[in-house]
């Protein structure tokens, strides 16, 4: 029984870390519809930010979170206006191209400017150290992630759901031109929505930094992960995003704890089994 | 560089015949750079033998992916699938007769490919994508594990194929390799254009157009697409088993997700659904690669990023794609005002 | 003419970094000449393990760049893919840090100045045993060089008289730690014994053997220094201070020859934080080379190279060393060092105790 | 009569909406009948039930006596049940000829070859030219589909149709998009095929349905309301309410 | 927004190099009612197109209550007044009845969207569906309903009776009359039912082959017999 509640917490956790760094991703992918590739580069980018200014400035952890969106925001407008705006209502592939060549280039850019090494993001003191359950012990900041990752959450899918912007948004990548003629302004549409998701990589590249560390190859090495979750979730969905990070997350748990030498094999049937039986994403039951 | 000329022949709307002719010139093409690359770059042949069996696995994802619209970024399973089997064949086996070790090759390529199309071929789009992912990470964490027979992630090594036809050594200069490679290619260039222009190939074409109206017309949509993953699982290990034969060493890395993204990247980059734009790509990118990384091996993944980046923005149909299109629109806007 | 091949690019980018400013170390201090003949290197970059392109790169050095002696390798499949090509190519090959040992085996033109992870992994079953530890559990990344780790420990600690409770093969993509270490506790080990490439999931898991009570719960952490190699530490910080590992080299160790060398590869690589131990590799191997060029005079001759470095000894920035003349590896001092924090507050590891002239254990096991 | 095609209480609810409520249609060789009904009665939902590309509730689907209830679509295809598509389904980057090609070597069993370019068979390019110059395509035959204007998409659909040589042929809006002066193309397209041969029409344009018609079925609400001879339709005063309108006094006159 | 006057000069417009749409001039006062016929293919749905700002322009003017419109993007055209009904209905297929109706309007004036479910009751039946499991009809009276909702003062309608029952065509058809008679839109009508259009319209061009072929009066070509079976196909008007 506490072994069963100790992997509950340890799913938990897991899964809202993943949570919060993919969420901005099953925007971009689903309601956006542009495979962003180069997501995990700028969740990256945020990481560096963050480390800057809560590490070499020592500003603390609350401006390190600050700086880390605006800072990856700002560095968006012009990728934004300048190369993503080429490639919405793209062909997937094409979309692949282009966001694999940006992610190449951060890479590069950050490892030129940053060095290799890893980047830490030091805590505030309130969130260092661990909490006890009673079974066992959590790191706080891993229960700040849980919430962080709830209101998110709720926040986003009641933007999506239940305000204006949401509807026009949705119209807007259904088909562009069509909302276009009904007066939606969509390239600002577009922007807007570019930047939220990017301003939740950051966060999340922030937040999720205890777990995945910052450094260049940060871009591509949970790309795999990123997408899987937000695949299996059903992309745009919110509700099925956070399902799918619960449920892949207690899998690869469960299978770490008890045959970590088969771990990749149980993650990735898994994947297979729910993709089969929910060819839409888990969240095609849910709309 | 390399095949790119051939873009000026045009695509598409040209009649029957024409196209016929563009098969041969295709042919020709392979016959002479194969050719002009063995003079004109004697101490690099290992490369061109890395590029050429790293473009048979791009055709094949070609075929999937260009034709069928089938998104993949597992496609490297196919061909780790061939490699490995050429490689155990020798090494444990003894079976080093290279057109044996191909053979070889290919029937484990084309079995991989009939279970990752099995598994593939569940769902579409993006949870197609993923599922993709996943095959070819159960591939490689099956190969690691089977250590007995794949040597882990230490590498399969000990695999010394005999001369081929008993005369000509793989050596060091790897000439023989080179000229067994081209001679595969040009081989699949040659099957596979006729397979792309046959019905079957329509068929494929319908497949990713529009898998409803296909099936309206009678025709079994599951049963074209596992074709082709067969087929595609066999000119894939083909390109394994020349890797294998040719380095004599077979890696983890043969049936890594990262290999299935690079070549995928590539095929993009020469453009999807044509034969010419997955070789072009392949080209393109291996050269490019390896350039920019002997000229500054610290940096050259900044500039390949731009590359790609450019591409977009300037040929956004890849390479031979854009070109091709350039060319037929040329022809076109000569001919006026079409249709009604 | 030397050809180098490591990973200068990709996630091992620093490694690959090192190599280069251990080489331009030794140039620094020693010259690029040798007698009349200039040293000149060739770089070729194999970002993650890949034995064809490894062999395919390593095949136009020797035959378009001309090389004479092929260097570098960080991960050993692309190590082994080369090999084949020393004989006919007439190149002996110097590993700078491939870790396997059966590579040396593989071809009698290879010569290695690294380490194995035998050699690494051994002396720390001795420790835990002194420090009174009975039983303890392995946990590897499932992957060669963690399963020679897993095994080297096992073999030696059981000769010790100690047990290991349970081994734990964890898929090299991990990056949450908190189950296993739920096992661990579960175990009932006294301490645990951990290998993993290096690199970010190191910070996780030290991160997760504090956070998950652990090191509260007194369970003794025993590594190779993979773990904590000098270019981690400033991101493990405070959850570093006390691990305790064995390696061959620490960039603190002094003496006289480490501090020309640390000085001069500083400078090399830039920034100072980035030094580790892939670059004392480089830096001996190119002494090897050197040597090498000595006794062949410049000519290509594998055979000789490696006949003349047999059996040479001299005192590198680790400590005294020499080449086996059997298995061509290196024999070397193997350091117990714990993570320390200096008065600058600058974390570093601090030699504890030294096991003296440590073979590599792993040929032995192999031959078996 | 002998029946070629039967439907017999074909049911489907999505949710809460009983969008096919126990319809049954028998049809006979030889048979031109029209399916009509206000928008959303389910017409086009009935074509997929029997089609296939919608699963029934309950209900049973029979061709030639043989039960196709459970089979894929393609399967029914292959037994001769075709049918077009209200929004055109197309290939975008294929040609009518080749569209029409394809249909003729996959109804033929040939399409799965793997050699060989239908430009070189005479006989295919014969009936491929035959098909399209009926319904007036033939000078698109080289343009992308993606580039015809959509109102000669709708007639490409019919030309698949017809290439197809099916046995039941089901027809939803076929001239939804053609000119009212250009549906005699259809016409005659339609009169070419042979007469064994069970067509079922789902048009919104009366005069096309009035011409064409030998029997009427009327679909409200997921229920057939109405089963009987052209005329006698416009005289049904429910029919006339829910659907005709004043088209029933002018109408019956055209 | 009461209708507004169109001017269009000298308009030509295409796709990639090729044109489809040659010199086209003409101009509707405020309030009108004006047929646009044609055989397939002949570029009616282009001319709309062109004007909704979606197919490129190569050169020409659009004078939308006289101001000049040519050169500005589809939504500043929207807000201009200019609504438009294409012929493919484009439904936006992952939103439901009532947020299709939504898209274009700034706030979410409830009274409005009861306006539009009063002219289509069967929409308001079908609100929470979304708009793809809507059938062939109900989308074309989804779309017609969403741009009405935003009360454009120039309506572009691309056969919008494809696919309606007959009775509804009629009802349309008179709700269509009576935006134009009230003066609150200047409707253009493109539709393949010859003579619901003719009855409907106070003026009709004829494109051929994107060129203004023939223009003038309903009654004018109901009676030009020749000109009819030229530019509209065999068979004539019943
Ligand atoms: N997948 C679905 N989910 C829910 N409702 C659906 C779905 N598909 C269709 N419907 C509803 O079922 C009803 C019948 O649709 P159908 O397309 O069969 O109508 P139809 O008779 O062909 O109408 P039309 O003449 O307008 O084409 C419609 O009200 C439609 O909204
Ligand atoms: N996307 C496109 N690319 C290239 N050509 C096109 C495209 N769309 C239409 N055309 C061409 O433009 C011409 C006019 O087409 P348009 O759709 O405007 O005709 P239409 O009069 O509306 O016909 P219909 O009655 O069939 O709707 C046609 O010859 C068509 O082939
Ligand atoms: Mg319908
Ligand atoms: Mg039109």
């Amino acid at each position: 029984m506490q072994t069963v509640l100790s992997i509950a917490v340890d799913a938990l956790a897991y899964g809202m870390v993943l949570f919060i760094i993919s969420i901005g991703l099953s925007v971009t992918m689903g309601l956006m519809r542009v495979i962003n590739l180069a997501h995990g580069a700028f969740a990256m980018i945020g990481g560096y930010f963050a480390s800057y200014a809560a590490r070499d400035l020592g500003l603390g952890y609350g401006v390190g979170v600050l700086a880390a969106i605006v800072g990856t925001v700002i560095i968006a407008i012009p990728v934004e206006r300048f190369l993503y705006r080429r490639i919405y209502g793209q062909p997937e592939l094409t979309q692949v191209l282009m966001t694999i060549g940006i992610t190449f280039c951060v890479i590069g850019i950050a490892n030129f400017a940053f060095g290799p090494t890893l980047k830490t993001i030091p805590l505030p003191q309130m969130l260092q150290g661990s909490v006890d359950l009673g079974f066992r012990t959590i790191a706080t900041h891993r229960l700040f992630s849980i919430v962080c990752g709830l209101v998110v959450a709720g926040a986003l899918w009641f933007l999506i759901e239940r305000t204006a912007f949401g509807t026009r948004l949705r119209a807007t990548v259904d088909n562009a031109a069509m909302a276009a003629s009904l007066g939606v302004r969509t390239q600002v549409v577009y922007a807007v929505s570019f930047a939220v998701a990017i301003g939740l990589a950051a966060l999340g590249g922030v937040l999720g930094a205890e777990l995945l560390p910052v450094e260049p190859y940060y871009a591509l090495r949970y790309m795999v992960t990123f997408l899987v979750v937000v695949s299996v979730g059903g992309a745009g969905s919110i509700p099925g995003a956070l399902i799918a990070c619960l449920l892949l997350g207690a899998i690869d748990t469960t299978g770490r704890y008890f045959a970590p030498e088969y771990g990749e094999f149980f993650f990735y049937l898994a994947v297979i089994v729910i993709v089969t039986l929910f060819p839409r994403g888990l969240a095609g039951r849910f709309r | 560089m390399a095949l790119s000329t051939q873009s000026t022949t045009g695509h598409g709307q040209a009649a029957a015949p024409r196209r016929t002719d563009r098969g041969v010139i295709g042919a020709a093409a392979i016959v002479v750079f194969g050719t002009a690359g063995y003079f004109v770059f004697p101490d690099n042949l290992a490369l061109l033998t890395h590029i050429i069996s790293t473009m048979l696995l791009v055709l094949a994802i070609d075929l999937v992916t260009g034709y069928c619209g089938v998104a993949t970024l597992g496609h490297a399973a196919l061909f780790g699938a061939g490699a490995y089997g050429a490689g155990i064949a020798a090494a444990h086996f003894g079976i080093t007769e290279p057109l044996t070790m191909t053979l070889v090759g290919v029937i484990c390529g084309s079995i991989a490919g009939l279970i990752s199309g099995i598994v593939v071929l569940r769902a579409h789009g993006l949870a197609q994508l993923v599922l993709s992912i996943a095959v070819i990470h159960l591939f490689q964490e099956a190969a690691n594990k089977a250590s007995a027979w794949t040597g882990g992630s230490d590498g399969l090594s000990g695999i010394m194929p005999d001369a081929v036809f008993g005369r000509f050594e793989f050596d060091l200069f790897g000439q023989t390799a080179y000229v067994y490679g081209v001679a595969l290619l040009l081989v699949t260039f040659v099957l596979l254009r006729i397979l792309v222009r046959s019905p079957f190939g329509m068929l494929a074409r319908g497949v990713k157009e529009d898998p409803v109206r296909l099936a309206a017309m009678g025709a079994s949509v599951q049963s074209v697409m596992i074709r082709m993953y067969i087929i595609s699982g066999a000119v894939a290990g083909l390109g394994g088993a020349l890797s294998a034969i040719s380095t004599q060493v077979v890696g983890l890395d043969s049936l890594s997700f990262t290999l299935s993204a690079e070549t995928l990247v590539m095929l993009v980059l020469g453009g999807t659904g044509s034969l010419y734009g997955a070789m072009v790509g392949t080209v393109v990118f291996m050269f490019f690669e390896d350039t920019v990384s002997a000229a500054n091996p610290f940096h050259w993944l900044t500039i390949v990023g731009a590359l790609l980046i450019a591409v977009v923005l300037f040929a956004p149909k890849g390479l031979y794609g854009t070109a091709a299109a350039f060319f037929e629109r040329r022809s076109r806007a000569g001919k006026g005002r079409d249709g009604a | 003419k030397v050809g180098v091949v490591g990973p200068f690019s990709g996630p091992f980018a620093l490694q690959g970094k090192n190599f280069k400013a251990g080489i331009d170390a030794f140039f620094a201090l020693n010259g690029k000449k040798v007698g009349d003949h200039d040293i000149e290197v060739v770089y070729r970059d194999v970002p993650t393990a890949n034995p064809a392109q490894s062999k395919s790169l390593a095949q136009e050095l020797i035959v378009r760049e001309k090389v004479q002696y092929l260097a570098g390798f960080y991960f050993t499949p692309d190590a082994m893919a080369a090999t084949p090509l020393l004989q006919q190519g007439n190149v002996p090959m110097v590993v700078m840090n491939a870790a396997t040992s059966a590579i040396v085996t593989s071809s009698p033109y290879v010569v290695r100045t690294s380490f194995t992870t035998w050699q690494t992994a051994s002396p720390i079953a001795k420790v835990a045993k002194d420090a009174g530890v009975a039983k303890a559990i392995t946990l590897v990344s499932d992957y060669g060089p963690g399963v020679d780790a897993e095994t080297a420990f096992k073999t030696a600690f059981e000769k010790e008289g100690g047990s290991v409770v349970e081994s734990i093969r964890m898929p090299l993509s991990t990056n949450d730690f908190a189950p296993m270490m739920q096992r661990v506790k579960d175990s009932g080990a006294q301490a645990l014994f951990v290998f993993l490439p290096s690199g970010p999931p190191t910070l996780a898991f030290v991160k997760a053997y504090n956070e998950n009570g652990l090191k509260a719960a007194g369970i003794k952490f025993l590594a190779t220094g993979d773990l904590t190699q000098e270019s981690d530490l400033p991101a493990l910080g405070e959850a570093g201070l006390g691990l305790t590992t064995t390696f061959h080299y620490a960039v603190s160790h002094d003496s006289p020859e480490n501090k020309a060398f640390v000085a001069a590869a500083e400078k090399a690589i830039g920034n100072p934080a980035e030094l580790s131990f892939p670059a004392v590799g480089a830096f001996d191997g190119m002494y090897v080379i050197s040597k090498m060029i000595e006794a062949t005079n410049g000519k290509q001759d594998a055979k000789n190279a490696v006949e003349a470095v047999k059996g040479l000894s001299w005192t590198s920035p680790r400590g005294p060393v020499s080449i086996d003349p059997d298995s061509r590896h290196i024999t070397q001092n193997i350091y117990l060092r714990e993570v320390a924090k200096d008065a600058g507050g600058k974390y570093y590891n601090k030699e504890i105790q030294t096991f003296e002239k440590q073979g590599d254990p792993g040929l032995a096991a192999l031959k078996k | 009569m002998n029946t070629l095609f039967e439907v017999s209480n074909l049911k489907k609810n999505f949710g809460a909406l009983a969008v096919t409520n126990n319809v049954s249609i028998g049809m006979a060789a030889g048979d031109r009948l029209a399916l009509i009904g206000p928008n959303g009665a389910g017409k086009t939902t009935f074509v997929n039930l029997v089609t296939g590309h919608i699963k029934p509730d309950s209900g049973r689907v029979t061709l030639s006596g043989e039960d196709v209830t459970g089979m894929r679509p393609a399967a029914r295809v292959q037994r001769g049940l075709i049918r077009s598509f209200q929004v055109t389904r197309l290939f975008p980057d294929m040609t009518p000829e080749e569209h029409v090609a394809l249909a003729i070597l996959q109804r033929d069993g040939k399409a799965g070859r793997m050699s060989g370019h239908y430009s070189a068979k005479p006989a295919v390019m014969k009936e491929v030219r035959e098909t399209l110059s009926i319904l007036g395509l033939i000078e698109l035959s080289h343009l992308k589909v993606r580039e015809i204007a959509y109102g000669q998409q709708r007639l490409l659909e019919i030309a698949l149709a017809m290439a197809l040589k099916p046995k039941v042929l089901l027809l939803d809006e076929p001239a939804a998009g053609v000119p009212q002066l250009e549906t005699t193309r259809i016409e005659r397209a339609l009169d070419q095929l042979p007469k064994d041969l069970a067509i079922l029409m789902i048009d919104h344009d009366m005069d096309l349905v009035f011409r064409f018609a030998t029997r009427v079925v009327v679909l409200a609400a997921g229920t057939v309301i109405f089963d009987g001879s052209p005329q006698a339709v416009t005289k049904d005063q429910r029919v006339r309410e829910a659907y005709l309108g004043s088209y029933a006094n002018a109408g019956s006159a055209a | 927004m009461p209708a507004a006057p169109l001017e269009v000069v000298n308009l030509s417009a295409g796709y990639g190099p090729t044109r489809v749409i040659e010199g086209i001039s003409f101009s509707v006062p405020a309030g009108a009612r004006l047929a646009v016929l044609g055989r397939n293919g002949m570029g009616k749905t282009s001319l709309f197109a062109t004007l909704a700002g979606q197919t490129r322009r190569f050169e020409g003017e659009i004078r939308l209550g006289g101001r000049d419109i040519a050169k500005e993007p589809s939504a500043t055209r929207a807000r201009a007044g200019l609504g438009y009904v294409p012929q493919t209905r484009d439904v936006f297929p992952t939103l439901t009845v009532e947020e299709n109706l939504l898209v274009g309007l700034k706030d979410r004036p409830k009274d409005a969207i009861e306006e539009a479910y009063g002219m289509f009751p069967r929409l308001k039946e079908r609100r929470r569906n979304l708009g793809s499991q809507l059938s062939g009809g109900e989308q074309q009276m989804l779309s017609t309903a969403r741009s009405i909702l935003g009360k454009p003062n120039l309506l572009l309608l691309d056969e919008p009776l494809e696919g309606l029952a007959p009775v509804i065509c009629e009802e349309l058809m008179a709700a269509f009359g009576a935006l134009a008679t009230t003066g609150d839109m200047t409707i253009l009508l493109v539709e393949q039912r010859i003579q619901s259009a003719l009855d409907f319209a106070d003026s009709v061009i004829v494109l051929e082959r994107g060129r203004i072929a023939w223009q003038g009066t309903p009654q004018a070509l109901s009676g030009d017999q020749a000109t009819v079976e030229r530019l509209l196909g065999v068979g004539g008007l019943h």
